[in-house]
């Protein structure tokens, strides 16, 4: 392998901390979804990069990450369904205005 | 067996419980969906377990054991055998099924219902698990309280609720005070709680006046949870007045407490002085069956028969654990003999948990609808209600012993084992089989089913405004009695899948004795 | 041939499924139930008699040592329960009679409850649920290698009659179908009567069965038999007596519930409430079959009891069975029901068949009962039709006449008349039947009652004193005259003389899903009695004789022809048939009846069953309910409750004391009080919710970070 | 594929084996993205017209060359020379992305079809997940066409596209299940090796549920409701003309190719037939052969059901995938599951029979489903045909 | 070899510039339906990725579930509100600048805590053949993980009638709300 583990940690890091910014910043419900996915991403990179370089026999990091994927669909469905509901309902998807739980 | 089978099965209800707590009250609906959705984890793993566990190893699987309380030299210790696990099993059936039918049937306080019923269960489930007396006790006393409050809150006003439900609490308390000091006496001598240790060390050998004392002390709680006769009047009290759910499980699973711990704690811990009180406790069984049969005739209210029937029926059960304890000299193998009758003593209590079950549930149904259980206001209600008739009639030909349906099973082997040991008892007792048709037939069947329907009559105690399902039994409830039904005829049919998992539990008990 | 064993145990499966997908599924398409319970006992059948055939083409080996199946069923401690079937010459025997004579009922119930007509009955299709899983039961029973197995289906059948007999208990009072209020609770009463009493019978069986299975550990009838097995059961002694004589009395006790024996009788006739073709099966191949070949199956125990005993149980079974065949016999003479004269003439016929059974024949008793199967079957169905016929003609009278009719019993014979010209073939049918019950040669009941008499009469000469068989041919040849005498009344009441209402005027002939069974059995009732007919060499006796070989203990040869009884009987017959016809030709109603100017007060008893059921009411019912009330007063009013409460009351006066202390101290000053320093609390926190899930997030992640930091710092 | 390499490598000795892997792979790609797409286009559009004629009892292109086959080259120049619209309010980047996206995708899956006797672009351990997974480019391609376009009829037509392509994708799936269960494997090399029978003849519903619901993947008549003109004009691409409309035009004669390339190979045996081998160039040809010939006989069968069907209600269309076609493919891959595992299969002949009566009796239990369902229905129509009434 | 190693960082740089590049435009975006689009870059990256680190099937897996089935969903999300989706909108909240001091701090703590650790990595002969067959893949899903796969299942099942539900029940809320809408 030419490319050192680090390398892709920083990346995955890198990748993270740009959807985390995602996350928080957008204001828009599926915006921030777009982050999670970033962030799982990430995660995933991680996975798979430890399973390359640290424990290329056994297949827990490849498990994992299909593991991620499934979860990650999971997400993303109930998720817009909550948001596509959100909207039906509030006429918004703005996150900062769906505030029935404040105080 | 890493996994923990006997902690999830009890305690998932309890976390059910809180969870429900947690839901506002208004949400009706959703806290009788996760009532019942917490209810079901349970009954799958303890069917998982059912058939995980090895069909002919009588030991103990499962078992678990931490530290608990160590000044107390009390662990938390649980395990099954062939013995409990078809009453956990049975527990955890019964529970979901009450907690769907009062799903639909529940209007008063719904929370609080909920939330007791799951609390009640971690209870029963903790007795038929526990393996350490102190555990044991803290379960049995547990499961007490939410029967106490689901007695008192949604019993029906005119039957006394209140007092029915301080009666069963007083009754089972002075029985559970004097289990409680006869377990101190025992641990004093062995300096264990270990249920399985105990037999071994034989308990209180030394100090045979206290050893009596004991034995009839821990008799006295189990035989007025049983009930036996003469404990046995809090039972038609409670009964009556509880919801339907309530006295589903009270009959189905609450009696079973008290033959289990007849069958776990006092046949093991004192196989002598068992053998030696054997003829008295016999003749209380023999009085249960027949007066029990004889009183459960006499009555008009179709609640009352029934719980008058589950002291004829768990006489029953203590008939064939005494011929299992007073093995006299017969000229053949005494263990098989025995074998059977303990064999026919557990099983009669599943049997009865299903059958009893299901007759309450069918008293639910009319009750309903009606909301009286006066025989006298019945009658031709077969035409009316053609599914429920057969579904009843079915129900109460397995109590009365008809064979193909599974009370004919136990009560064949009951006898089985007591004709071989005690002969004279058997005979005896052969009549309450005899009345068990008449006031079965005579009165259910008959009063209810059959003869000539009258429309004034059924006008005036069916409002059609107060009852939304359809006249026959609802789909609803179809789907509480389907798997009573279910294993009414199995184990009436076939039986071995049931008994294989008793008959290596009990003969290995058996032989240890 | 010997695969065709295998379907043994579909015979009684057919009419089981039958049953389940009846009501289950089909409960409401009338005629596809019907198609299918006639179907698969049609199938039955012939599986039956490929499992016969079977039988006879595998010689001597088969017919006595036969074919079994064994299933593992109960696991009882170290040991295993087996069920299963078996198949010997005897079962095979049963397996002609039952199923093919069930067959014919079906059939004939097609056209009784009246299918595709506006009458039908409403629950047609239940019915035929219930008569196919009476069918399983028998035929379950048949075929049961074991006494569990045959237990259940002798319970099943229980069950079932009590289903069917109280089949028109529970609906509405209508001029449509017939049905008056008193008629549903005479049904509802008939069929508790029925299940209670035959219950009592079974309860003593089911003691039997435990005792056997505690002794022996087996509950299989083969092995039970086994020469080794029955000299334990003769040296254990228990209550006084050999064990074999108290389990052969318990069986017996069974049998006498089932078959209507003596004292436990007086079910039977009251099961006339249910339609006909229920009686019909109850009275021929089923029910009442049940406890004869109980008897004749644990015949060896009865045998090896006789061996050692003083007071054997054989001998019981003898002196019941002449007793009851008397008293059948005699109450037949009085009564005015169709339907009850042939009820009472069973109960008598099987009086005859424990008799024979008694004196140690298994093959005279079981013959009987073949024969009387397919005679009785027969005179059913012909009271159905001719009550079917009477009750149309009711229908057509009301309606002629526009009157809207008193009440109107359509079985009273009284009120018939004159029927053979209106209904040929049911008359002819009848005449067979009659014929055949009452024993004139060459009809099938002839033989096979004459094999009785005679065996009694051998057994009397061979010992010359004035023994039991000397009594038991005396009530039998007695018995066979009176049986004449209400036979005789019976042809002459229904078919004879003029119509006495105008029902009977108005009757016609039955459908011939009606007529079609009945002549079929009418042939049977002509021709089977000779397939064990004496000049023939007794091929019965060869094909089942042997069957109970294996114990040791029962003999099996036939008892030569004997001239002296068969022209006794005959002659007796042919009188009583003469006298009691001539009497009642041309009865009139409300003239006085011929027999009690004969007979006087001995009519009356007669006429009330020997006060039998009032005798029970008073000695058994009564006193039952009244202690169970009793009971129930101990219990709830006078002794153990109010004991409690005081016990109650008293608790509750101290906790009032402490209460106030209570209330008072600790409620007010410490728990109120920290409740209110949480509430202060949480007023001030919840500010810090703004609902927006963003803002959680990025104190999450603010916490993370420090954390992060906090780890890599240290 | 491999024989190309050596041969490379024995006649110029300065290439290393890597090299010549090299150089052999990037011709190979060239072809399929280049040569392929034109030859495939003109030779089917006119195969596709001529069919489409006689069904329809007319002679079809007969003026551009002899017996008109130069017809599709004439039609390209005419595209190529059209001129080239962009709507105003259109987003550029992604409108002009959509169309090459299109037909990236369908070139993509030549990548792993076994095209010949050992000539494969990479036969992947996971390739018919492969021909799945690419599959959703093409829905990408559509939304964004549908989307940029800023045109009602283009949205409307993006979302049917999405709705349909989503709905069929799952019992292609299945389908393909049903065969890598057959098979034993995902590597399409070795499904071609499995079939000593064609699939088609061991599991026929499998292929039949493959064959509709891949014309309805390639959006083909009696599915093309995602550009049914009497609703919504062209569909996704209503806007676009010329260059880019030619892109779109090829990427679904591309996806028309490969689907039945698809379905040869998984059903079909691929090159499977006799001689061809990849032991001689003769095997090679002819096995390539074979496989041209079957795939182009699939294609007639969908030409023939576009020339013999009419278009179907856009619910219908869903309901028939979702309340048909998955429940179908279900039950078919637990039957086929079920029978490969039967202890009694032990023998070729057997495991034949075997997943012939699970095809059967998937089969028969959809159909008395679907009748009990239809006994329901309150179309009194559906009641009609289940005989309720 | 070197040859190979130089193509190797020259894909891994195209790669990462796909994927990070992809990702910025993700959450700077105005446009959502760009954004939704640069997801798909940066996760066609990713799949780059996977192959660059020998997991072809992931790859695949990654391509079918991420590409296939949840970019699409988003983008149809998207069209399905698109009414609130005009470019003019501010797509960041108002407490995006502490949420960039945050994620630039959290990213610097990563890195720095990634760099400063020793990993265990597998020696050379192990690194050069990961060689992981699907069928072991798959064995491995319904042996020693299955539990977690069924779980998976489950969550799955779980979640796609949840989306239903939501789905249905706005519905028929649309249904009340349908006067009130037909005005607009």
């Amino acid at each position: 392998m030419a490319i050192p583990l680090s390398w892709w940690l920083t990346v995955a890091a890198a990748l993270f901390a740009i959807g985390l910014y995602g996350v928080l910043s957008r204001r828009n419900a599926i915006g921030v979804l777009l982050g999670i996915e970033l962030m799982l991403n990430a995660a995933n990179i991680n996975l798979v990069a430890f399973w390359r370089f640290i424990t290329p026999q056994a297949l827990t990091g490849q498990v994992f990450a299909i593991f991620v994927i499934g979860i990650a669909a999971a997400e993303a469905a109930a998720g817009l369904a909550i948001i596509i509901s959100a909207y039906r309902r509030r006429r918004t998807v703005v996150v900062d205005e769906l505030d029935t739980m404040r105080w | 067996m890493n996994f923990p089978f006997l902690t999830l099965i009890t305690f998932i209800p309890l976390l059910g419980a809180v969870v429900v707590a947690l839901i506002p009250g208004r949400r009706e609906r959703e806290i009788k969906l996760v009532a019942v959705l917490f209810s079901v984890p349970s009954l799958v793993l303890s069917l998982i377990a059912w058939l995980l566990y090895a069909q002919n190893a009588g030991e103990i699987k499962f078992l678990e054991e931490a530290t608990w309380i160590p000044t107390l030299n009390a662990y938390y210790r649980v395990g099954v055998d062939g013995i409990s696990l078809p009453l956990v099993f049975l527990t955890t059936l019964l529970t979901t099924l009450s907690l769907f039918y009062s799903s639909y049937t529940i209007k008063k306080r719904v929370k609080e219902f909920f939330a007791l019923f799951l609390l009640l269960e971690t209870g029963m489930i903790g007795v038929f698990v526990a393996l350490d007396l102190v555990l044991f006790y803290i379960f049995w006393e547990v499961g007490l309280v939410p029967m106490f409050l689901l007695i008192g809150i949604w019993g029906q006003p005119q039957d006394r609720p209140q007092y029915s439900a301080i009666k069963f609490f007083l009754y089972t308390l002075v029985g559970s005070v004097a289990m409680l000091l006869a377990f101190i006496a025992i641990y004093m001598t062995t300096g264990t709680w270990n249920i399985l240790q105990i037999p071994g060390l034989k308990p209180l050998a030394g100090n045979p006046g206290l050893a009596i004392a004991a034995f009839w002390a821990i008799f006295l709680a189990f035989a007025i949870k049983v009930p036996s006769w003469p404990f046995h009047t809090w039972l038609p009290d409670a009964h009556t007045a509880a919801p339907t759910a309530g006295s589903v499980v009270l009959a189905g699973v609450l009696l079973k407490l008290g033959g289990y711990g007849m069958i776990r704690i006092l046949l093991p811990f004192f196989p002598d002085l068992f053998k030696q009180f054997a003829p008295w406790i016999g003749v209380l069984a023999l009085i249960s069956m027949i007066y029990g049969a004889l009183v459960s005739m006499a009555q008009w209210d179709l609640k009352r028969l029934i719980a008058y029937s589950s002291v004829s029926h768990m006489g029953f059960f203590m008939l064939g654990l005494v011929a299992a304890a007073a093995s006299l000299e017969v000229a053949n193998p005494v263990l098989t003999s025995r074998a059977i009758a303990l064999n026919g003593a557990v099983l009669q209590m599943f049997n009865h948990g299903i059958i009893t079950g299901g007759l309450f549930f069918l008293v639910g149904v009319i009750y309903e609808r009606t909301h009286t259980r006066d025989l006298k206001a019945f009658g031709g209600l077969s035409a009316k209600m053609p599914v429920y008739y057969g579904v009843m009639l079915t129900t109460a030909l397995a109590s009365l012993g008809l064979p193909g349906l599974a009370g004919f099973i136990s009560e064949f082997m009951v006898f089985r084992g007591a004709f071989a040991l005690i002969p004279t008892y058997a005979i005896i007792g052969v009549v309450a089989i005899v009345l068990g048709a008449a006031y079965i037939l005579w009165k259910i069947v008959q009063h209810v089913f059959l003869g000539e329907f009258s429309e004034e009559r059924w006008q005036e105690i069916f409002n059609p405004a107060h009852w939304h399902f359809s006249l026959d039994m609802a789909r609803f409830e179809v789907i509480t009695m389907a798997p009573l039904l279910f294993f009414m005829v199995l184990v009436g049919i076939y039986p071995a899948p049931v008994l294989n998992v008793i008959n290596a539990a009990t003969t290995a008990l058996l032989a240890m004795l | 041939m010997d695969f065709l064993f295998s379907f043994t145990p579909l015979i009684p499966l057919f009419p089981l499924l039958a049953f389940a997908v009846i009501v289950l599924f089909t409960y409401r398409y009338n005629r596809l139930s019907s198609d299918i319970a006639i179907g698969s006992i049609a199938l039955s059948t012939v599986l039956a008699w490929a499992v016969l055939l079977a039988t006879l083409l595998g010689g001597e080996h088969i017919q006595v040592e036969g074919w079994q199946l064994r299933v593992p069923w109960l696991p009882a401690g170290t040991t295993v329960l087996d069920l299963g079937f078996a198949v010997d010459g005897f079962t095979a025997a049963m397996l002609f009679m039952v199923p093919f004579v069930c067959l014919m009922i079906f059939i004939y119930s097609q056209g009784y409850m009246k299918l595709g007509q506006p009458d039908q009955d409403p629950r047609y299709a239940r019915f035929f649920a219930y008569i196919s899983l009476f069918a399983a039961g028998m035929l379950g029973l048949v075929v049961a290698r074991d006494l569990v197995l045959l237990f259940v289906s002798w319970e099943i059948m229980g069950l079932c009659s009590y289903l069917l007999i109280g089949f028109w208990s529970f609906r509405k009072a209508d001029d449509e179908h017939h049905i008056d209020e008193a008629q549903v609770i005479r049904a509802r009463k008939a069929a508790l009567k029925a299940f209670i009493t035959t219950r009592i019978g079974d309860v003593l069986l089911f003691s039997g069965i435990a005792l056997l299975y505690s002794y022996t550990g087996t509950v299989t009838l083969r092995e039970i038999f086994r020469p080794e097995t029955l000299e334990t059961l003769q040296t254990i002694s228990l209550l006084g007596m050999p064990a074999v004589t108290v389990i052969a009395l318990l069986v017996f006790g069974g049998a006498v519930g089932k078959s209507a024996q003596f004292p436990l009788h007086v079910w039977l006739p009251d099961a006339m409430e249910g339609p006909t073709p229920v009686s019909a099966l109850i009275h021929a191949a089923t029910m009442v079959a049940a406890g004869v070949y109980l008897v004749a199956r644990m015949l060896p125990l009865f045998i090896a009891g006789f061996e050692v005993a003083d007071a054997p149980a054989l001998h019981w079974v003898a002196i019941v069975g002449a007793i009851t065949a008397l008293l059948g016999a005699t109450i037949g003479l009085a009564q005015d029901d169709i339907k009850r004269v042939l009820a009472y003439s069973t109960i008598s016929q099987l009086g005859y068949m424990m008799m024979g059974l008694g004196l140690g024949s298994l093959v005279a008793g079981i013959f009987h009962l073949l024969t009387h199967a397919f005679f009785k079957a027969l005179l059913f169905l012909g009271a159905g039709s001719v009550i079917h016929g009477v009750e149309h003609g009711h229908h057509v009278a009301a309606h002629a006449d526009h009157v809207h009719t008193e009440h109107f019993n359509p079985n009273d014979m009284k009120a018939m008349g004159g029927l053979r010209h209106r209904m040929p073939y049911t008359f002819v049918a009848y005449l067979a039947g009659t014929l055949a019950l009452v024993g004139i040669v060459p009809f099938a009941g002839f033989w096979s009652k004459d094999e009785i008499l005679a065996e009694a009469f051998h057994l009397w000469r061979a010992d010359g004193a004035l023994n039991l068989p000397f009594w038991v041919w005396l009530a039998g040849t007695l018995g066979a005259f009176f049986t004449a005498l209400y036979m005789g009344r019976q042809l002459g009441l229904v078919f004879w003389g003029e119509p006495r209402h105008t029902a009977a005027r108005h009757a016609h002939e039955s459908p011939s899903s009606m007529t079609i069974p009945l002549i079929v059995l009418a042939l049977f009732a002509l021709l089977f009695g000779f397939v064990n007919a004496p000049f023939l060499g007794s091929p019965l006796h060869h094909f089942m004789g042997g069957v109970h070989e294996a114990s040791e203990v029962v003999h099996a040869e036939a008892v030569p022809f004997n001239f002296t009884v068969a022209a006794i009987s005959t002659v007796l017959a042919v009188a009583g048939l003469l006298l009691g016809w001539l009497l009642y030709r041309n009865y009139r109603p409300g003239q006085v009846e011929p027999f009690q100017v004969v007979l006087g007060p001995v009519f009356t008893l007669l006429r009330n069953k020997y006060y039998i059921d009032e005798l029970y009411q008073q000695v058994i019912i009564r006193p039952v309910v009244w202690l169970s009330n009793f009971c129930f007063n101990i219990d709830d009013r006078w002794i153990i409750d109010p004991f409690v409460d005081l016990v109650g009351a008293a608790g509750r006066v101290a906790s009032d004391i402490v209460r106030v202390l209570d209330s008072v101290v600790v409620d007010r000053w410490f728990v109120e009080g920290t409740a209110q320093l949480f509430n202060a609390a949480g007023r001030g926190l919840r500010y810090s919710e703004t609902g927006r899930v963003q803002n959680y997030l990025l104190v999450v992640a603010v916490t993370i970070l420090l954390l992060l930091g906090l780890y890599l710092y240290f | 594929m491999e024989a190309l390499i050596r041969w490379l490598v024995d006649t110029f000795p300065p290439l290393s084996e890597a090299l010549a892997r090299l150089i052999v792979y990037v011709l190979y790609s060239g072809v399929l993205a280049f040569v392929a797409p034109v030859l495939i286009v003109v030779a089917y559009t006119y195969m596709e017209r001529k069919v489409l004629a006689r069904i329809q009892d007319r002679v079809g292109p007969n003026r551009a060359g002899p017996l008109g086959v130069l017809q599709g080259f004439a039609d390209a120049v005419k595209m190529l020379t059209k001129e080239d619209v962009t709507p105003a309010c259109a987003d550029r980047v992604v409108f002009n992305l959509a169309p090459v996206l299109a037909t990236v995708a369908a070139i993509l899956v030549f990548a792993v079809l076994p095209v010949a006797p050992g000539v494969i672009g990479a036969d992947l351990q996971a390739g018919v997940l492969y021909v799945v997974a690419i599959g959703a480019l093409g829905e990408v391609a559509a939304l964004m066409a549908g989307w940029s376009s800023d045109n009602k009829f283009a949205l409307l037509g993006a979302f049917r596209a999405v709705a349909q392509l989503i709905a069929y994708e799952i019992p292609i799936v299945l389908a393909i299940l049903a065969v890598v269960l057959a098979a034993g494997s995902m590597q399409l090399g070795a499904i071609v090796a499995a079939q000593d029978i064609p699939f088609a003849l061991v599991l026929p519903v499998a292929f039949l549920v493959l064959l509709v619901a891949s014309i309805a993947e390639i959006g083909r008549s009696p599915f093309d409701l995602l550009e049914a003109e009497s609703e919504i004009v062209a569909g996704y691409h209503v806007e676009y003309s010329g260059m880019k409309f030619a892109f779109f035009f090829i990427g679904e004669y591309m996806h028309l190719f490969a689907s039945a390339g698809v379905i040869t190979t998984l059903f079909l045996g691929g090159w499977r037939g006799p001689l061809a081998s990849s032991d001689s160039l003769l095997g090679v040809l002819l096995g390539f052969i074979y496989f041209v010939v079957k795939t182009t006989a699939v294609i007639w069968i969908m030409m023939w059901v576009r020339g013999t069907l009419f278009r179907i209600r856009i619910d219908h269309l869903l309901d028939f995938a979702w309340k048909f076609l998955v429940p179908l493919g279900l039950i078919l891959v637990v039957a086929v599951a079920v029978a490969l595992k039967l202890p009694a299969v032990n023998s070729p002949a057997l495991r034949w029979i075997a997943l012939l009566g699970a095809n059967v009796i998937a089969a028969l239990l959809m159909m008395i489903v679907i009748s009990l369902l239809a006994r329901r229905s309150r179309s009194a129509a559906l009641r009609a045909v289940a005989g309720a009434d | 070899m070197a040859i190979e190693q130089a193509l190797q960082i020259f894909v891994f740089v195209i790669l990462t510039l796909m994927t990070l590049g992809g990702g910025l435009a993700v959450v700077t975006s105005r446009n959502l339906f760009h954004a939704a689009l640069s997801l798909i870059l940066s996760l066609a990256g990713v799949v780059g990725y996977y192959v660059l680190l020998d997991a072809g099937f992931l790859a695949i897996v990654q391509l079918l579930i991420y590409i296939g089935a949840i970019s699409i969903l988003i983008l149809f999300s998207i069209m399905l509100t698109r009414g609130l989706m005009t470019p003019r909108q501010v797509q960041r909240n108002e407490q995006w600048w502490i949420a960039a001091l945050v994620v630039f701090l959290t990213f610097v703590v990563l890195i720095v805590a990634l760099w400063q650790m020793v990993w265990p990595i597998a020696d050379d002969e192990a690194l050069r053949t990961p060689n992981v067959a699907i069928s072991q893949l798959g064995e491995a899903l319904v042996g020693p993980y299955a539990i977690p796969f069924e779980i998976i299942s489950v969550l799955l099942l779980v979640a796609l009638v949840g989306a239903i539900v939501l789905a249905r029940e706005t519905e028929n809320n649309q249904g009340s709300h349908a006067e009130a809408g037909s005005s607009e």
